[in-house]
């Protein structure tokens, strides 16, 4: 028995509609004759019969809708009883290609496996591949770090940062998150301080500023001022070093074969931990800020930076520092400059101290200011006309 | 300069030296183009050709693209070596069914038996005015067509050397020339003959950036990085070159060392090539990424006639020094 | 305001400019600024938490009377 | 039908007269089968049948030598058949199959055989015509004086590469010979409806190309004409153009309902069946016998049957191979 299947007239073709049969059963058929009518997407199709015989049933009735490969009619095949086993097409469909075997193919092997996550989950962080993959590699959790790239993504330049900020001696590290930052921060000095001292040849110039116009300007100034918006005289220090590095601008560069000036003028401010170590960041414009502005600055920046809270970029954009020598009587500080700059001014405290003018002498409040600079980028006459300028600027509190 | 002699040349008579050599080289070799041989080539490329080596191997051919450059692959088929010049590459759209179906395509669908050797060179590219119809750049159509080998010859070393190298390959060659750099002089080696077909090269090395580019963004691109090293940035410059196949190992090499990546091209910046390199560099060099991939491209319009316009659709130096300055100044 | 009081209201004001240190450690007559580390800027703060706590305005020629605990509840209890 | 030249039939002796028809009914049968073996999806893709159209394929191999190029359409089955490719390596290449002759990569539109110099099945129509000049031309430069033979359809003329490619050939005096099979229907579009002048030859004429036509049903004026069209080439080294009045007995393709012709006009046609048509008049000149008809129908019936169990046997090629053929290295 040989059967006849709805016939598959084009790879679009899903089905056919039986129209009309031309046969019935008992019918003889041969090679080629219309067996029926069948209607597809493409109209009214004649179709053929392959094998020879007599058609024995008809299985499905006209005006049916089959599936292509569904069984039409039966024929009892012509000639001897079982025709030819080979002269039979075997129907299966070859099993082929397995569809896993062409998605291969088609997928290019990605080079790199993709790395399991293995930070927990935190809101989504803005971090490059490169920072996130040497962050994973140095165990830096970026989760606190503010990035300093476009759109405060976190960037290579970050996440350096923190790992000189982490032990560098790989000391096991123990005790709080205080203490870990704590030990991180005296590590960020020591290879701060050893890069300077390898690599910049310091100079030392010092002079000796009379603060009485300062200190009267500030006393009257905070007598009119409420008692928390009251001014320091460190904010005169900041002022009179930004107006000075507009008149010297030499101070306020990086050296990379040839002196780079820089075209803004960050401050550092050095703030000293109480457990020891210091943390500098950065003031930015500061000649663009008052002395009051520059006050609320302080305000937020230094218990910040106190609490070890401070964003990386704040840490690393000065262009110059200054330090002082804070509490007790010590009287002068010589600074170590912090690379790649090439400038650092040290204020001593205001003490009271003879003072000789105009052949008299009398008591003035002084204070003792050096400049640390980068002999292969400024020497003695630069260091000496912004230190003059500085002198200048604190006569005159207030153009400040 | 290292102490070899070098000769001073423009990009037309790097060209031509080119056709010349290969000419002389291999008598099999025949130039075919409308226009090479009496009128001495649309742009003075093939002048004088056509005394020396007579009409039989300097053909000049009729207006239709489809018709003799299907006859020039066939003649490659039929054993010859035929360089078909296609005027410009706005041309080469009628030849296309020739080129895609026939050339790229017989030995895949002949199963191996049938080698289609020919090399079509087509002048591209922007410039002079040239309006919408003559100023294409179809570089990123052709180098998406399996079968081909894409070139680009972005400066005169290639203008010199890569017609001879093509015409060694068993497969189609399709080099993209370019009428803006034709006038340009620079110097080449003076032995400066065949060139790798297949590599990309780095022009320019540097460390803060890699410009990856080719055909007329090469120089632009060296002349950016030249103006940059003022401003204290170090630009690394990659030369595609080969189009179809591309060379991912120099570019991620680049990317690696760098970080940052600008890439810039004359064609529109949709389905562009240079959306085909930020895909492999995701695929390949993602780790190595300190900035999203920025890239300078055509701007998507049919190219305006007035001058100022068709400057301003396509980057420009002064483009590429700004988009690399922001680039570094935000970290 | 008793003196024990005063003084607990102190190490508050203290605590909150310098969280690690233990006020319990001050004598009597001890230089706070100098025990506590404290600079012109911490010190700055202390006087404002002296204002906030007690309303006292303490003018600047006044910051050398309240150098130790002593001097300082003393200055407290004359200016209220 | 219009006027065609009528050709004289020279005496046709029995064993030539025989290879002929074994010809033409392997084609036929050929066809019916790959018809068959559609409908059980074991060819996909396109698949268009040359039954009718034999006497042309068959009349026009016998005067083209081993040298000559052959290059064809989609409908290449004939051709195919009739150059010598094996019909094992056809029906392999149907299936897909890495045994076929282009490798399984091409299917029934490009089948290739580089040793019968058989340059493929085209199937962007007209493209391969400026193939041929060019392969023409090579020949030309490297003093070689074979023929390229292209064939091409109707249909294919109302294309630019046609003109083009007529006019270069002319142009360039080089050795191809233009053979349209005109089969009255450019897929659905019937000649009236594609060319505005129906006397097809008169194209060549304005190239100045050699130009004929001749009965595309009977295989003995086929012969004939391309014997006479061939020599004209080989001598000359000029191109000629030769329409073969033609017609398909099955649709286009295999999914096509051939709403554009009535039955009426195909069985008109079926009346002028190529086989029969040499079949009769050898038995009317007692060149062969019936039994002679029979022993060739059983012998092309067990040549299909190989040639479908060839196919049947066949590999598909692994997956990791896809991208190759692309370059040849």
């Amino acid at each position: 028995m040989v059967e006849f299947r709805m016939p598959s007239l084009g790879a679009d073709m899903e089905d056919g509609t039986l129209v009309e049969w031309r046969v019935k059963s008992g019918d003889t058929v041969k090679r080629g004759d219309i067996i029926a009518d069948v209607d597809t997407q493409k109209g009214l199709i004649e179709i053929e019969v392959f094998d020879e015989g007599t058609i024995d049933q008809l299985v499905i009735k006209e005006g049916e809708k089959v599936p292509v490969g569904t069984v039409m009619a039966t024929i009892t095949p012509a000639g001897e009883k079982i025709s030819s086993k080979k002269e039979t097409i075997p129907i299966k469909k070859e099993t082929v290609i397995t569809e896993k075997a062409k998605a291969d193919a088609k997928k290019e092997p990605i080079k790199q496996p993709l790395k399991e996550g293995s930070t927990e989950s935190h809101d989504r962080i803005k971090i490059s591949p490169l920072a996130k993959k040497i962050a994973e590699e140095k165990g830096i959790d970026f989760s606190t770090i503010k990035g300093s790239g476009v759109e405060g993504i976190i960037v290579k330049k970050d996440i350096d940062l923190a790992v000189n900020m982490k032990v560098e001696s790989h000391v096991e590290v123990t005790g709080s998150k205080k203490e870990i930052a704590t030990q991180g921060v005296r590590a960020a000095i020591a290879s701060a301080m050893s890069r300077s001292n390898r690599e910049i040849p310091h100079f030392y110039l010092e002079t000796r500023i009379d603060m009485s116009n300062a200190l009267d300007w500030l006393k009257e100034t905070n007598k009119a001022r409420e008692l928390k918006d009251r001014l320091l005289s460190v904010v005169l220090f900041i002022k009179a070093m930004a107006k000075a590095i507009n008149e010297v601008p030499e101070v306020n560069a990086y050296w990379e074969n040839g002196l780079k000036l820089k075209d803004v003028i960050n401050i550092g401010f050095a703030v000293s931990l109480r457990e020891g170590g210091v943390v500098i960041p950065a003031i930015p414009n500061a000649e663009q800020k008052s002395p009051s502005e520059l006050m609320t600055f302080l305000k937020d920046l230094i218990p910040r930076a106190r609490a070890l809270k401070l964003r990386s970029s704040e840490l690393s954009e000065s262009t110059i520092t200054l330090t002082s020598v804070g509490e007790g009587n010590v009287d002068k500080v010589f600074g170590v400059i912090y690379p790649p700059q090439v400038a650092i001014l040290g204020f001593g405290n205001i003490v009271e101290e003879a003072w000789a003018e105009n052949e008299a002498i009398n008591a003035r409040p002084v204070v003792h200011v050096t400049l640390a600079a980068d002999h292969r980028a400024i020497d003695g006459y630069l260091g000496g006309r912004f230190l003059t300028a500085l002198k200048n600027n604190l006569q005159n509190p207030a153009e400040l | 300069m290292n102490d070899k002699t070098t000769l001073k040349l423009t990009y037309r008579e790097a060209l031509k030296q080119g056709i010349h050599e290969a000419m002389i080289n291999n008598d099999k070799v025949f130039l075919m183009g409308e226009d090479v041989g009496r009128y001495g080539g649309a742009f003075g490329v093939s002048k004088g050709f056509l005394e020396e080596f007579g009409e039989d191997r300097i053909m000049d051919v009729p207006l239709s693209e489809s018709g003799f450059v299907g006859a020039g692959i066939g003649a490659a088929l039929g054993g010859m070596q035929p360089i078909v010049e296609v005027m410009t590459v706005n041309f080469s759209l009628l030849a296309l069914d020739q080129i895609i179906n026939n050339a790229s395509t017989l030995l895949h669908m002949s199963g191996g038996q049938i080698n289609v050797p020919v090399v079509i060179r087509m002048n591209s590219g922007i410039g002079s005015q040239l309006a919408a119809q003559h100023s294409h750049s179809w570089e990123p159509f052709y180098a998406h067509v399996p079968g081909l080998k894409v070139v680009s010859a972005g400066t005169h070393e290639d203008a010199r050397g890569m017609l001879l190298t093509a015409l060694e390959s068993p497969d189609p060659v399709v080099i993209f020339e370019y009428t803006s750099l034709l006038n340009m002089e620079s110097e080449i080696q003076s032995d400066s003959g065949a060139v790798d077909i297949h590599k990309a090269k780095v022009r320019r090395e540097g460390k803060d950036l890699t410009i990856i580019t080719y055909g007329p963004g090469v120089y632009k691109a060296l002349a950016a990085a030249e103006e940059l090293t003022s401003s204290g940035v170090d630009v690394e410059v990659v030369d595609l070159r080969a189009l179809r196949p591309i060379d991912n190992g120099t570019i991620m090499n680049s990317v690696a060392k760098t970080h940052r990546v600008l890439i810039v091209e004359e064609a529109w910046r949709s389905v562009s090539i240079s959306s085909e390199i930020i895909s492999r560099i995701m695929e390949n060099a993602f780790f190595d990424l300190d900035a999203p991939i920025q890239r300078l491209c055509g701007v998507e319009v049919p190219i305006p006639y007035p001058k100022h316009l068709e400057d301003a659709s396509i980057p420009q130096k002064e483009d590429i020094v700004d988009s690399v300055l922001k680039m570094i100044q935000n970290g | 305001m008793k003196d024990q009081e005063l003084k607990g209201t102190i190490f508050e004001i203290l605590r909150k400019i310098a969280p690690d240190i233990d006020p319990e450690e001050l004598e009597m007559d001890d230089n706070i600024r100098e025990v506590f580390g404290i600079d012109s800027f911490d010190f700055l703060q202390f006087i404002i938490g002296l204002d906030d706590e007690f309303g006292i305005k303490t003018p600047e020629e006044d910051y050398g009377k309240i150098t130790t605990l002593n001097a300082l509840t003393t200055y407290i209890k004359s200016s209220k | 039908m219009e006027k065609e030249e009528i050709y004289t039939h020279p005496t046709i002796d029995r064993e030539h007269g025989l290879a002929l028809l074994h010809q033409m009914i392997l084609i036929r049968r050929f066809e019916e089968k790959s018809a068959e073996l559609y409908t059980k999806e074991k060819i996909r893709g396109f698949l268009h049948l040359y039954i009718g159209e034999e006497a042309v394929a068959v009349g026009a191999m016998q005067s083209l030598t081993d040298d000559d190029n052959i290059l064809s359409t989609y409908r290449e089955h004939g051709h195919a058949l009739a150059r010598g490719v094996d019909p094992g390596s056809i029906m392999a290449e149907m299936y897909g199959k890495l045994e076929g002759c282009s490798k399984g990569r091409g299917g029934s539109m490009h089948l290739f055989d580089v040793d019968k110099k058989f340059y493929g099945g085209n199937a962007i129509v007209g493209g391969h015509l400026p193939l041929a000049v060019g392969m023409a031309l090579a020949s030309k430069k490297q003093q070689q004086h074979n023929i390229t033979c292209c064939f091409f359809g109707e249909g294919a003329m109302a294309e630019g590469e046609f003109h083009e490619s007529m006019n270069l050939a002319a142009l360039w005096k080089v050795r191809v010979l233009f053979l349209c099979e005109n089969n009255l229907y450019g897929m659905g579009t019937a000649l009236r409806f594609s060319h505005s002048v129906l006397e097809l030859e008169k194209k060549g004429v304005a190239y100045g190309v050699e130009s004929a036509t001749v009965n595309g049903m009977d295989v003995l004026e086929v012969k004939n004409a391309v014997e006479k069209a061939t020599a004209y080439i080989r001598s000359t080294g000029k191109p000629y153009f030769l329409v073969c009045n033609t017609y398909r007995f099955k649709a286009h393709s295999m999914f096509d309902a051939q709403l554009y012709r009535e039955k009426k006009e195909v069985n008109a046609w079926k009346e002028r069946d190529p086989i029969p048509t040499l079949s009769n008049q050898l038995l009317k000149n007692k060149i062969i016998s019936q039994k002679d008809i029979d022993a060739v129908e059983e012998r092309v019936k067990t040549e299909v049957q190989k040639a479908v169990d060839f196919a049947e046997e066949g590999t598909f090629e692994p997956i990791e191979e896809l991208t190759k053929f692309v370059y040849s290295k």
